[in-house]
């Protein structure tokens, strides 16, 4: 009797701690929901190809994350909150306790601090400079201006969202969605958050790589409706051979001068160049293989999972959520034209030697952005080969939204 | 020097807190200018510099290629003849018979393959020979690196 | 809700500290008698619902496949047309002539050589062409696959 | 002269710090026993083959922290101790002061946080879930069945653990010994053991890797015991194919029942799941080659040494090292009798159409005991493929193992 | 005993607190002789111990390298006795036909050659034949191991 | 005009922060003059080939930590100070804020963490054994005699910086550079060195790089200088093979030998023969490859870039830099001398079987000195074949830097 009372004691304790009676606690409904959403992005990732290798681990770390008392992620534990500081006299209002998280956390909070300590996306950078070749940038240095140009997006979808009332965090997280880079919207985006705001670093970066995947549908109308049928018709010629020993300058150049200018852009700039000096000095292969692959995939893997951990249930299901997502394409929209009008000027400016549709590819999102300048191009004149010349801008785009993210993190803070 | 510019931080103090919401037309349009012009600045300064080495390199390279090639030349000759008597790593293709490679594919992509398979070899103290390396028709440098990126670098 | 919880969990109060040592003869028949409930309760439930899916599929599998092969071979075709145009990855076989494959060799077997191969060649801008790959006898696949655990997964 | 006496205090001291002299100090004899306890099992890993992947490194670990005044691992550090926290106003009676940790530990206890922190097991799980087929689990689902019942090795020597007045952390980390899988049996010795524990984690480790080597002594007997010519005798028929659909939908399907039943098993479940998800989805293959391999290769190695660490000479040499091994192998040889008995019970329900030999594959132990299955099986018809047949419990040995480490670990704590 | 250390620390002290500047002639010649000692001391001991080994291995080796023989032919026709029946591993060469090796080429190299086109077939349920392993000329062991390290061990 | 007046001010603000007025900040013209430095050695690294997959990550970090307010790196984290620890009483005077770096550190800080913690070196060297092959040193354990010799100019070097009146931590760090072992030096001079310290880790990495790669340089002339022409003459035989038996107890017995003799070397020797006996057990293959390959590279980038990192300019430009690249040499040059002067004495015992000029190789840089060693005695005999038995001493010399280390950690402290 008393071994029946006791085993249906722990069968309701089981049952009590499980996650189906945590669906019919307090906003349980809103974790149901949230794993919905999350076979959504599944499916988008792994059906459609929907940037898979960053949208499917984000999708199951939002499963994991809305799996009520699995308790993998806190939130709690990565809110800022104030401490008396007695060596200093001060009161941190920025206070993270690790010793706390170590004690206490999940897995995905001991990973997710590779996020926080803003250690992942600068080495996804390392990786990314070490695969990227800035041969085509530096054949044509105006690239950069397009590259540049690309960036309104960032600046002008920081209005949109201040008009919508939304604290500068959210305004500048959402903004640089538009510089169209995974790693640049997670850095800036885990290092301005905060609770009171109305996004999650994983909701950014949802809206970030989604808008990435849709390219191929979001740029054409916008690149058909700014340009005329004989600006996109423009023939470019070849572009000049780069020499080894410019190659190997360029990112110490790039590291310098920008670090320089906006030293909270120099994490992601200074591993980005890092990566690219490793590559071009053609005598650290073995460092250059490990940066582009296992390197890179290990972290892929961990910052995917633990920032789609991130989307917990509050902050998903909101109106905030589609206010992203609405403004998210607004940005993406925004560089897309910029980079355009740009390119028309410069097509003016040159008398007709600029196609404008490589200012398309400004935006980054390498090298999609540029393959969709080659396609429109060839729409027009099938024997044309632009994919090289938007290849300046693309690369150019991935440096500009670096500087983007720097001037946010200088102003906001 | 850092009193100075802690007092005019102090006195400027244009950082916009995170959390703050009601941000003045102002500040947003300042915000929007500042970044757009920042980021033109910055790299309107690398357009100019890259430019600049660019053009000095455009002269450099040129002499520097003739140099190169004589001194290549000179030193496989030099190498050829050290051949016999010098210690030599074991991925080291100059040694073995060279392999037949097609024209047009660089050098650095044969010692990738010899690498891969000295890798094999490694401890083994024998040395594979790579009789030789085809490539199919070489497409546009640019579309290979494209499509090398689009499957290795969506991040 | 969860001071209900906290109320019964104190009712309750099931669970055994890590240092206890004099376990009661219930305690320690609940243990194994909740444990082997749960453990099969939940696989179970599993059953049911992959029986259920399972037999969902089977039907859908068979008409899908038929559509799915129709398929396939209409984008054969048109890639086929689109290729002259179009712009291709590298390491796409497919603008290549296709390498010799002995039938059974399953297509992904051949893109992990030719990635490889891809791989090597990556940033030259030439493209390496795979003359053909054989095959020994396949085994059963399920020697293999625990063959390859055996070598890989002793964790 | 002062030279000579500076010299020769140097001397001293060095010698009094060397190793050698803590052989003599209180309990150093212990030491010696240790290492050539460490010898014995590289000799079975090196000489004999068992699992030499996991036991050559856990051996090693062990050797260096048996070393006396080597300071590579504090067992003082990971004591739980109590804590008065001043802002929760409780006392914190499981307190690991990670800040000493950092600051003194050496470099086994430094890699020895992957453990405490929870983080190695389940991403070796994240490697298994990404080379594991569920193929043969998914077209024959009933094969969960044999692969729960192998658990109840686990609970039975629960029982058996608790009559020999083992502390209830020793009693639930002996008993997932007989799950057979080495990382759900570190996942949960390293969270429930404490300092009165009778065991550590390494001598669970080292038990569970031992006797999941000698699967192809202990099984066969056992097998051949419990099961008639007859029996043994039935040829199953071959398994249908499964759909890439139903391989996309069962890992998703596994992680929501099993998080939600047992919240506890999440961490390991899911990280398996995911790995599974990522490789049956053919668009990450990059993220599974790296999970595969590197990533998992990486944390062997820490894994291995680190939790050959744990075994201090006090844990070791002593009577209660003796009952682990006597009770692991009870357990292991529990959980293939629990399996087989159920498989001919599967077998007079079926009438005869599934052969029991099956069912001892369900302890997991992935991939020796199915082909123990398929190698008695053959004894008898020597046309038997059970190979595939006996992959289905197999896998489902491992969702089993961390469901019932789940279950302990909500029970234990 | 530990407080016995204590002690005796106390009394030697001879440690050097990093931070100070002004060490006396006897404190530095003092760290040089013990120093070289203990270098000396230690890797004297290994040369003895190893030395030793060396020797009783020398005679072990000479009667079980001829053992292993028999031995190694012996499991070798069991083996390819008992290849019908038994399950095996994929990457297990033995039961494939045996490549064509060119005598000297050790097992290890064609085994990693399997092993790395095995890994390609991982999951296909094929096996690869090798058919074939050729090798330069080997040169000493020493040379290649060198260039070996030299290319991978810079560190 | 607001606007106006808010877009200067903003303006104004990040120019005030940029790096370029850092050059202008006390002392900020030094940044420039380490900028410049780190120019010279990227040129070392790629135009001259000198050790570039050190040198390279090396100096890359040398130019991100002097970039002005880029806060990538923050040295005064990294100082020990003083912290009364309730606890115990006591005062910690080597305290170190974790909390306080994974709160407020940059990029270099988090990553520099693996080398405070003391685990990136024993990493490397778990690298490093899984390469390295010990059968010549079996076959010819004298050769340890050659190992230990050329470390005398470790001992000798900390005479000299001790005479130039540097500290105790300056001496034994800028002495260990003779022992031509880069993880080495790291380790030892990343304990030792404190905020008064002379050097940094990165200073004395970057002359130990710097010298291993001018080891041709170095080297031969001492060696002609050293040696008559008959010594360099002797041709010696071949060795003996050595069984597979012979070097798996190699790495056991000299783990247990150094680390009991010197408990202060077991970190680094232990991995070292740790990574050995895994390649040598011939059963860990999967676990040796990743040993030797991407883990060595990842935590060769980490370490490089940080190493780098920690070349503050106050630090490096100074007289006591001048000090550490002139006493590096004469550290180096007298560890070849000793080297060769135990070779002639080896050859007069030996009545002419031994070539001195293996004794050199005894400084380790594996395995270029060995090839030096070669390299002359083909001078006299072409035919000459001196690189076996080079070897020997060449891999004694990593063992007897591990063995000098730990002495240098255990005296000075
Ligand atoms: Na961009
Ligand atoms: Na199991
Ligand atoms: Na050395």
């Amino acid at each position: 009797m008393a071994i029946i009372q006791s085993f249906w004691n722990t069968l309701t304790q089981l049952a009590q701690e499980s996650g189906f009676a945590g669906f019919f606690a307090d906003g349980g409904w809103k974790n149901i929901i949230m794993i919905l959403i999350s076979f959504v992005f599944m499916y988008l990732a792994v059906g459609r190809g929907f940037e898979p290798l960053l949208l499917l681990p984000i999708s199951f770390g939002m499963l994991l994350t809305n799996l009520p008392n699995a308790d993998m992620y806190h939130p709690e534990f990565w809110e800022y909150y104030e401490k008396f500081e007695e060596d200093a006299g001060t009161v941190n209002d920025h206070y993270i306790d690790y010793q706390r998280i170590l004690e206490h956390g999940g897995l995905l909070d001991i990973l997710y601090m590779g996020v926080k300590l803003q250690i992942y996306p600068p080495l996804i950078f390392l990786g990314i400079g070490a695969m990227t070749d800035f041969g085509p940038l530096i054949a044509s240095p105006r690239s950069f201006l397009l590259g540049a140009a690309a960036q309104g997006g960032i600046f002008f979808t920081f209005v949109g969202a201040a008009v919508l009332n939304m604290s500068a965090a959210d305004c500048a997280s959402i903004a640089i969605i538009g510089g169209a880079d995974g790693p640049t919207s997670i850095y800036v985006s885990s290092q301005l958050l905060t609770k009171h705001s109305a996004c999650s670093v994983g909701t950014i970066a949802l809206a970030a790589y989604t808008y990435m995947a849709l390219v191929p549908i979001i740029q054409p109308p916008i690149m058909r409706a700014l340009t005329t049928k004989k600006e996109r018709s423009v023939v470019m010629g070849q572009l000049r051979p780069v020499s080894r020993l410019e190659k190997l300058i360029f990112p110490v150049l790039v590291t310098l001068i920008i670090a320089l200018m906006i030293p909270s852009a120099a994490p992601l700039v200074g591993m980005l160049m890092f990566g690219n000096l490793l590559k071009e000095s053609g005598c650290c292969d073995r460092l250059v293989k490990t940066a582009q692959n296992e390197l890179m995939n290990i972290i892929t893997i961990f910052l995917g999972v633990t920032v789609g951990a991130t989307t917990q249930a509050d902050k998903v299901i909101s109106l905030d959520f589609g206010k992203v997502m609405l403004l998210g394409v607004v940005a993406f929209s925004l560089g897309t034209a910029c980079g355009l009008l740009l390119g028309k000027l410069m097509y003016v400016l040159t008398k007709g030697k600029i196609n404008p549709l490589i200012g398309s590819a400004g935006v980054s999102a390498v090298p999609m952005a540029a393959r969709i300048s080659q396609k429109v191009g060839q729409e027009e004149v099938p024997t044309n080969y632009l994919l090289m010349h938007a290849m300046g801008p693309n690369v150019a785009g991935v440096i500009g939204s670096a500087v983007a993210a720097g001037v946010l993190l200088a102003i906001v803070k | 020097m850092s009193d100075l510019r802690f007092m005019f931080a102090q006195l400027l103090s244009s950082n916009i807190p995170p959390d703050r919401t009601d941000l003045s037309a102002e500040t947003i349009v300042s915000v929007v200018i500042t970044g757009i012009s920042v980021v033109f600045i910055g790299l309107i300064i690398l357009i100019v510099l890259v430019s600049l080495y660019g053009k000095i390199f455009e002269g450099i390279n040129k002499s520097a290629e003739a140099k190169a090639k004589a001194k290549a030349e000179a030193e496989a000759a030099a190498k050829a003849k050290a051949a016999e008597t010098e210690v030599k790593a074991a991925p080291a293709p100059a040694t073995a018979p060279a392999p037949a490679v097609e024209d047009g594919i660089e050098e650095e992509v044969v010692a990738a393959i010899m690498g891969a398979l000295s890798a094999m070899y490694a401890g083994s103290g024998k040395k594979p020979v790579l009789k030789g390396v085809k490539a199919a028709k070489p497409r546009r440098s640019a579309w290979s690196a494209a499509g090398i990126m689009d499957n290795t670098r969506p991040f």
